[in-house]
């Protein structure tokens, strides 16, 4: 193991969390990420048994979950294996498919709240029908001039990965929205 | 009639009696010697320099709606020659010299203010591209000024210098630029053409041209059809649809550019601001309203109206550069299609038809072009040669691979 | 606008960017010369009426699609993933 | 005064106010103009030309002249209608466009002038002598325009925005809103219901009709009490749809706080983007008034803006309660709010009518076949002038309402440019043909103006949408209304002498109109923007159909022949704080921070943005005082012993499959399928017109698996191409595409002891020249097994290698660099020094890559391979490129003490200066401490053939001109020896 010591997307040693209202933002430095592409005309895999789902969709199994990101491309996550060479384990678990780290490519950012509060915040940061956020849906949009994947893991919790770069910028837009509306709230 | 303020006092003490016509509705002869087609500013310009400089006679302007109507009515009153390339800035500073004399020229104010223009600067890389434009403009005979932030700071105090993201680092300033009334443009043009014998038709739609061995000989019209010597395209917006009716193809599309107007306010902006980091500009009229507007929609477009996106980010754009018009209200918008060149540069040039000549793609630098552009598209029709500072607007420069990118934006029409 | 995506339905245009005629897609063989380049690059259609382009899924899930819209009405008649298009016209 | 009865004020509360300073009290459900029409007050405002005193004519959005400025300081808002203000406690307003007090306004001298002043007199005068116009004219008619004034202050408040999605968007919550949205909500439809009001019901909470015998607002309590409790139906009050756009999607401002005192932290208003399926719009009608001799005093209103004021707000516009009220009206409406009154116990004076055979519907008197031709009273009305029969007769009157008639609000409807058509029966325009697709018209907006009937048709619009969605309908039982006459006839104004207003706000009369007409300023818009008719605030709602009917009657045509009048987006004014909402200061724009960013902060390093990037740009040490200083020295470590940079920002694209290197061949210029595993190359990309857009660098990392590189700021370009050329130009070679960019942190390690530093925490790798050659790449660990890639590729000209680890650890990478280097003197550079080595090896950037250049330019046409195709190999070689002489070239001072100055233009030593003697311009300048002179790159013609020639430099922007030498752009190492050792 290497003794250097990673810092989190938005330069902490630890994650940050915000609760505001009904609401709490926390940042999750400890999933994985890997993309998996299929190679021309290839079959898609189920890596670690995970089917992987259809357009908009996001399917979780044994410590995996995967999501839809185009035709035949996917991002899966692997919660608490961040600090692994995840990309490593998921291509030997997808022979034949292209894959590629970017568990450092992004940020991910977790909203929690009851189903009522979390639409209300996603209404006033990305502009998709319901259908396309219901529960086990997830689709690459754009917030505040970010691009982002936003995914409903269950009817209360919002996930939201942006860019790494832009880790301090999607936090300030999801912070001051969720300030807004719980301020809006009292009033 | 020339207007003047005695002539305003003899009139009020008369009971505006004596006023005349601007200009008369004549029917369309059956043959003229140069027919132009489109009654905006550039093809009334056109006609006015044909008729008052190169002394043409038998000269129509047709008009598919009415005078005016047509991107010379709706766009944001700019006037300014800031451009780069040897293309361009000499054909825009003798623009604004033409604009410099017109109203008297005409006898119609057209309400020319030179209120100045200022365009933001942010990176030292963009300080170091306006410093060769503003070199390029004093090279071509025009003025040009840079300002560091204090520079800008002390003339507009108003714009967010404290709490920005991208943060003001110097302007390029041309103290000649300014706005124009721009109906006030195609109407004195018309009623110069018009005093000076022009036949102006409006409700004439041109719905084909007629080419007799491979040369122009007249046009088909919704008032039936009409000889013509020479046939001087310039209806921006339509310019491929129009030559169409020749089996052309141009290096244009069409794109819809809004823009917008709030409600009357008391004098607050005194110049023009250009915020290319946020994809916005702003004057002020005289009438108190703020003129704004920003980037094109991005889509080929002929309706004339544009999408919310765009009038948000255009917005955005604002409130970042000048907080303090957050309490003004957005009055109106509309759209105006553009022809949107490749290299983003217009075109006056002869076509393969003979006798057939085009003045298009103007993107979104028509307005200010109007009295050079009419210039140079008349000089073009009497004498079949391209004026000097015209001379490289030419079609085939497409092919040639001789384009004037000044954006360096590629054959990306949306994008210029 | 709303782009209907042929996979994800209908999504507002502000998550694509524009690139134009889709015969872009037609580039011609090396071997036919700078005419046909000429051609290919600067002379796209521009119709007052019903326009075949290319819009890309930029903030979504990176498909080029090709939508058939009316540029008068703004109407759009239909928009298919281009690959299955560039594939079809092979 | 006391309320009359009926009213839907909360009278056992009082609010606050103060209009100009003075001290008034009013109540919950008052808006402005209420709550100063309850305390007499009828003068609000001034004009916009002839300054001339006026009162509110409407009791709606669509009003002309109450027009007032709220709050102050930053929160001053100007222009607001007195008339939709809802009143709260400690409510501050101010009259405006006056110059001394709203009674005394020196400005109404105008009004003496007004001859001067006719339509259009602007344009014949003030042209001499020329030199006044900016200096004289323009600033005083500037200060004499405009209406309010903004602070000129930061807006303070904060703004929100929002996307709703839905089946069915209600627009408006009247009559037939209300019906429509209770047919569609009952049937299970997601609706939106908006409406602008504060509170919903329409023109039913102000006719004091009557629905299954109990008062109108009975009924709309109880609709909104279901509406509420429908969990698929969302009502929207304070919210009004401004415009319509493309595919079911309209723009809505939410009024979220604009009706408290205090906002409590929240937003003012929240712009919402509604995409909804289909779309009802109930927008009700706006009554016109009918221009006659001096019809604009304060104290003349529309007659059913008198009724609404007296039913809903239960006060009236007289300046005392006695003063008698008088309507004047084409139509049987106008007397519907004369019965009214009268029942309700207002002195009414009766009804003018014109019609001969004008009804009588108890209470009052009917002036049958009669006109009002004048009016008196300065500052308010005191008396009208009643002709009929040719006899004048001056009557005491304290306030008049003018009843000519409803013009449907269309406006949405022709949002798209359809054009409304006339309807002669109904004597309106309705909404056309070309309206926005699935936009369904209904109520009064679709010309059903009676409570009945648009009832009824917002039942039917539901019942078309829903059957368009196709969801089965529920039933609604709508209740029975009183029959409500409403003949009228045809009057549009009334003529003679004397001026009648047609546009108030503008100052546009009847005159102005026929002096159009006589200048042949005939067409619509020809006459609009001639006398600016139509467009004040209220963008001719008031106007442009009267003014219209008084063209045709000059022309002699019908009013259909002489043109229509469509609306744009906004329906009424929209703040542009909510427009532009959201963030606007420096979280205006994402910024994009690279993975050692918090330690270059730690560091005292000063930040400069590159693209949406920040990034270092110098690191200052103790005892620097110049910029230079940092620089010089950052640039000195490089060349003589290591630094390091954080060169993340660089775009990365992951490219795999089996036909990858078929695939990059073909995006880049240059050869690249050709490259081996654990190689890197230098390559080019062109646009398909054949210039120059990009470089990088190109990576093979294994068989299948390539990393390219982009410049900053064209990543996401490059990506999007690359997509392109994926999937529409070649869909049947397997490649597949990801963007890495974020993921690696990248840190440049370059100077002549780079190899000695990565040594040192590079886990035993071997880095000597025999394992890892200049262009090498390949995966190695570094501090003890964290994975990372290692290039061997150097910007500077020095022996260096960029080194990428997972993002996570970019910080830490940094701080163990400059640990494990302290004594190699390992020196952190930013943008600067970065700048200044890349100048001095000659190699191009973003200056140079501007998009006009090309590579033969660069002078790496060589690169452009002819043995293969790639985007823009075609193109590249077409004449205007293939003759270009312009080259890239160095250029030093020939005084070394002189200043290269970017964006100087390049001429021949003694060529006049101007656009046709210039030969280029310097792209790229900086002082150079390896030369010890400033140097410069640039573009000049026949470069190549000019070396040792001394040029000009010029600048007359800011007045500098340096004489400069000619040199290779390779000022350091020319052969390329460092970089390989």
């Amino acid at each position: 193991m290497t003794d250097l010591i990673p810092m989190t997307a938005l330069g902490g040693a630890a994650p940050r969390s915000r609760r505001h209202g009904a609401l709490s933002l926390v940042e999750r430095p400890d999933i994985a990420l890997a993309s998996l592409a299929l190679r021309r005309g290839a079959v898609a895999p189920a890596p670690g048994g995970l089917v992987l789902p259809g357009p908009g969709g996001l399917a979780s199994a044994d410590g995996l979950a995967a999501f839809w990101t185009g035709p035949g491309q996917w991002m899966v996550e692997a919660a608490g294996q961040a600090e692994a060479d995840f990309a490593a384990a998921l291509a030997a678990m997808a022979p034949g498919c292209s894959v590629t780290e970017q568990t450092d490519g992004w940020a991910c950012f977790e909203v929690a709240g009851d189903a009522a509060a979390l639409e209300a915040l996603a209404e006033r940061l990305v502009n998709l029908p319901a259908a396309a956020l219901a529960p086990g849906r997830a689709t690459r949009t754009v917030l505040h001039h970010m691009g982002v994947f936003a995914l409903r893991r269950d009817p209360g919790c919002l996930a939201l990965w942006g860019m790494r770069s832009a880790a301090g910028s999607l936090w300030h837009a999801l912070d001051q929205a969720a300030l807004r509306l719980t301020a809006f709230d009292e009033t | 009639m020339r207007f003047s303020g005695l002539r305003l006092v003899k009139e009020a003490l008369t009971g505006h009696r004596g006023w005349e016509p601007l200009w008369r509705d004549p029917d369309p002869q059956p043959r003229y010697d140069i027919v132009i087609v489109g009654g905006g500013g550039h093809g009334l310009a056109t006609a006015y320099y044909l008729a008052s400089v190169f002394g043409q006679a038998r000269i129509a302007v047709l008009e598919k709606g009415w005078i005016g109507s047509g991107n010379i009515g709706r766009n944001t009153t700019i006037i300014r020659s800031n451009y780069l390339l040897p293309g361009n800035e000499p054909f825009y500073e003798f623009s604004m010299k033409l604009w410099e004399g017109l109203e008297q020229e005409l006898n119609f104010n057209a309400m020319v203010s030179q209120r100045g223009i200022v365009n933001l600067i942010h990176t030292d890389a963009q300080r170091d591209a306006y410093r060769r434009r503003g070199n390029a403009m004093r090279l071509a005979g025009a003025d040009a000024e840079l300002l560091d932030r204090d520079g800008v700071r002390a003339r507009l105090p108003y714009l967010n210098f404290d709490d920005a993201r991208f943060p003001i680092k110097g302007g390029l300033v041309q103290s000649r630029a300014g706005t124009a009334r721009h109906d006030g443009v195609a109407w004195g043009y018309a009623r110069g053409a018009d005093r000076r014998g022009v036949d102006l038709i409006q409700n004439c739609e041109v719905t084909g041209l007629r080419i007799e061995g491979g040369a122009v000989t007249g046009v088909e019209t919704t008032r039936g059809p009409i000889g013509a010597g020479k046939v001087g395209v310039a209806v921006a917006g339509s310019s491929s649809r129009v030559m169409a009716m020749a089996g052309m193809r141009l290096p244009i599309e069409s794109h819809v550019l809004q823009a917008f107007v709030t409600e009357g306010l008391k004098p607050l902006i005194d110049t023009v601001i250009t915020f290319g980091a946020g994809h916005f500009y702003i004057s002020q009229s005289d009438k108190g309203g703020l003129v704004f507007g920003g980037d094109i929609d991005g889509y080929n477009s002929y309706a004339q109206r544009g999408n919310l996106a765009v009038v948000e980010d255009v917005a955005e754009g604002g409130m970042a550069l000048m907080p303090m018009i957050g309490r003004a209200r957005l009055l109106r918008s509309w759209g105006g299609i553009m022809d949107m060149s490749m290299d983003g540069s217009p075109i006056i040039d002869r076509t393969p038809v003979e006798g057939l000549y085009l003045n298009a793609g103007w993107c979104y630098g028509g307005f200010k072009a109007t009295p050079a552009s009419g210039y140079a598209f008349a000089h073009l029709l009497a004498t079949g040669r391209p004026h000097e500072t015209a001379a490289a607007y030419r079609l085939d420069r497409f092919a040639r691979g001789q384009l004037i990118d000044e954006k360096g934006a590629g054959a990306q029409p949306n994008l210029h | 606008m709303l782009i209907p995506h042929p996979l994800l339905g209908p999504r507002d245009a502000q998550e694509f960017t524009y690139l134009g005629d889709a015969a872009l897609m037609n580039r011609p063989d090396p071997a036919a010369g700078e005419d046909a380049f000429c051609d290919h690059v600067y002379l796209r259609g521009n119709p007052a009426g019903v326009h075949r382009e290319l819009w890309f899924h930029e903030q979504g899930d990176r498909s080029w699609l090709v939508v058939t819209r009316n540029t008068l009405t703004h109407e759009i008649l239909g928009a298919e993933l281009a690959t299955d298009v560039a594939r079809r016209s092979e | 005064m006391t309320r009359l009865s009926g009213h839907l004020v909360d009278t056992a509360r009082r609010l606050s106010f103060t209009f100009d300073g003075r001290a008034f009290a009013g109540h919950p459900g008052d808006t402005l103009a209420s709550a100063l029409l309850a305390n007499g007050v009828q003068l609000m405002g001034r004009s916009f030309k002839y300054h001339r005193p006026r009162g509110p004519i409407a009791a709606g959005s669509e009003e002309p002249n109450a027009l007032v400025t709220l709050g102050r300081g930053a929160r001053a808002e100007p222009n607001t209608r007195a008339t939709v203000a809802e009143l709260f406690d400690g409510l501050e307003a101010s009259s405006q466009n006056h110059a001394g007090s709203l009674q005394r306004d020196w400005l109404a001298v105008n009004d003496r002038l007004a001859p001067f002043l006719a339509a259009g007199f602007y344009y014949k005068t003030f042209m001499w002598p020329k030199a006044f116009w900016e200096k004289l004219y323009e600033p005083v008619i500037r200060k004499a325009a405009g209406l309010g004034a903004l602070s000129g202050l930061p807006d303070p408040d904060a703004y929100d925005r929002g996307y709703r999605h839905c089946d069915l968007l209600v627009i408006g919550a009247g009559a037939a809103g209300l019906a429509a949205a209770l047919a569609a909500g009952r049937a299970g439809a997601q609706v939106i219901l908006a409406e602008e009001d504060f509170r919903p019901g329409g023109r039913l909470l102000a006719e004091g009709g009557l629905l299954d015998g109990r008062p109108a607002p009975d009924w709309v309590a109880e609709v909104a009490a279901e509406l509420a409790t429908l969990p698929n139906v969302r009502v929207m009050t304070r919210t009004t749809v401004f415009g319509a756009y493309d595919h079911g999607i309209f723009g809505a401002v939410e009024r979220v706080s604009d009706h408290l005192a205090e906002a409590g932290g929240g937003v003012r208003q929240t712009l919402w983007r509604i995409t909804a399926r289909r779309s009802v719009l109930a927008a009700g009608a706006t009554e016109r008034h009918i221009p006659f001799r001096d019809n604009d005093r304060p104290g003349i209103m529309l007659a059913g803006a008198i009724r609404a004021y007296a039913n809903r707000w239960g006060v009236t516009g007289q300046r005392q309660a006695a003063d008698p009220v008088a309507i004047f009206a084409n139509g049987d409406d106008g007397h519907r709010t004369a019965a009214q009154l009268a029942a309700k116990g207002v002195p009414v004076l009766g009804v003018i009518d014109p019609r001969r055979d004008a009804p009588n519907l108890g209470g009052y008197e009917t002036f049958a076949g009669a006109t009002v031709t004048g009016t008196r009273g300065r500052l308010g009305l005191t008396a009208i002038e009643v002709t009929r029969g040719g006899r004048a007769e001056w009557l005491d009157c304290g306030l008049l309402g003018v009843s000519g008639g409803w013009n449907p609000n269309v406006h949405l409807a022709s949002h798209h440019r359809g054009r409304p058509v006339w309807d002669e029966a109904r004597l309106a325009f309705l909404p056309g043909p070309g309206g926005p697709a699935g936009l369904i018209p209904a109520g009064a907006a679709a010309g059903q103006g009676g409570t009945a009937e648009a009832m009824a048709d917002g039942l039917r619009a539901a019942a078309q949408a829903l059957g368009d969605l196709g969801i089965a309908p529920a039933p609604v039982h709508l209740p029975a209304a009183e029959a409500e006459p409403a003949r009228q006839e045809a009057f549009w104004h009334v003529p003679g002498k004397g001026r009648a207003w047609v546009d108030f706000q503008n100052d546009v009369t009847v005159k102005d109109i026929a002096l159009a007409h006589q200048e042949n300023m005939r067409p619509v818009e020809h006459l609009k923007r001639w006398t600016t008719l139509g467009m004040a605030t209220d963008q001719g709602k008031t106007a442009n159909v009267t003014a219209l009917a008084v063209m045709a009657e000059l022309t002699g045509k019908a009013i259909p022949e002489t043109g229509t009048t469509i609306f744009r987006p906004p329906y009424t004014g929209v703040s542009l704080g909510v427009l532009g909402g959201g963030d606007t200061g420096r979280g205006f724009r994402p910024t994009r921070l690279t993975p050692s960013h918090s330690w270059a902060e730690a560091e005292g390093a000063v930040f400069t943005e590159v693209g949406a990037w920040m990034r270092a740009q110098y690191f200052p040490r103790p005892g620097e005082t110049h910029w230079r200083e940092s620089v010089d020295r950052e640039a000195r470590a490089v060349r003589a012993a290591v630094g390091i940079c954080d060169v993340t920002t660089l775009g990365k694209i992951d490219v795999q499959g089996a036909d990858a290197g078929d695939f990059l061949n073909r995006i880049y210029a240059n050869m690249m399928g050709t490259l081996p595993v654990g190689k890197v190359r230098y390559g080019l990309m062109l646009r398909e017109d054949g210039h120059l857009y990009d470089d990088g660098t190109c990576a093979r990392l294994g068989e299948d698996h390539y990393v390219v590189t982009t410049t900053t700021a064209n990543a996401g370009t490059v990506y999007r191409n690359m997509e392109f050329a994926r999937q529409c130009l070649w869909p049947d070679l397997d490649v597949q595409l990801i963007s890495t960019t974020d993921a690696w942190a990248q840190i440049a390690v370059a100077g002549p002891r780079s190899r000695e530093l990565l040594t040192r925490i590079a886990d035993g790798a071997d880095l000597s020249n025999q394992a890892f050659p200049f262009m090498a790449c390949g995966a190695i660990t570094v501090c003890g097994g964290l994975r990372a890639r290692l290039f061997r590729i150097s910007f500077s000209g020095e022996l260096a290698y960029e080194i990428a680890v997972p993002a996570r650890y970019g910080h830490a990478l940094m701080a163990r660099l400059m640990e494990a280097g302290a004594d190699l003197g390992v020196t952190p550079y930013g943008t600067e020094a970065l700048g200044v080595l890349r100048i001095e090896k000659g190699h191009a950037a973003g200056a140079e890559l501007n998009g006009q250049t090309t590579a033969r330019m660069i002078g790496l046409e060589k690169m452009v391979s002819r043995k293969k195709d790639a985007i823009g190999a075609v193109m590249s070689r077409r004449g205007g490129l293939a003759s270009e002489t312009r080259r890239l070239v160095g250029l030093v001072p020939v005084d070394p003490g002189a200043g290269v100055v970017p964006g100087s233009h390049l001429f021949a030593a003694d060529a006049p200066q101007d656009t046709a003697h210039d030969q280029g311009w310097i792209t790229s300048a900086c002082f150079s401490p390896h030369v010890g002179t400033m140097i410069g790159l640039g573009f000049l013609e026949n470069g190549e053939a000019r070396m040792d020639e001394v040029i000009t430099a010029a600048n007359p922007l800011e007045g500098t001109e340096a004489a400069l030498r000619v040199v290779s752009a390779h000022f350091v190492d020319p052969e390329g020896g460092r970089l390989r050792d």
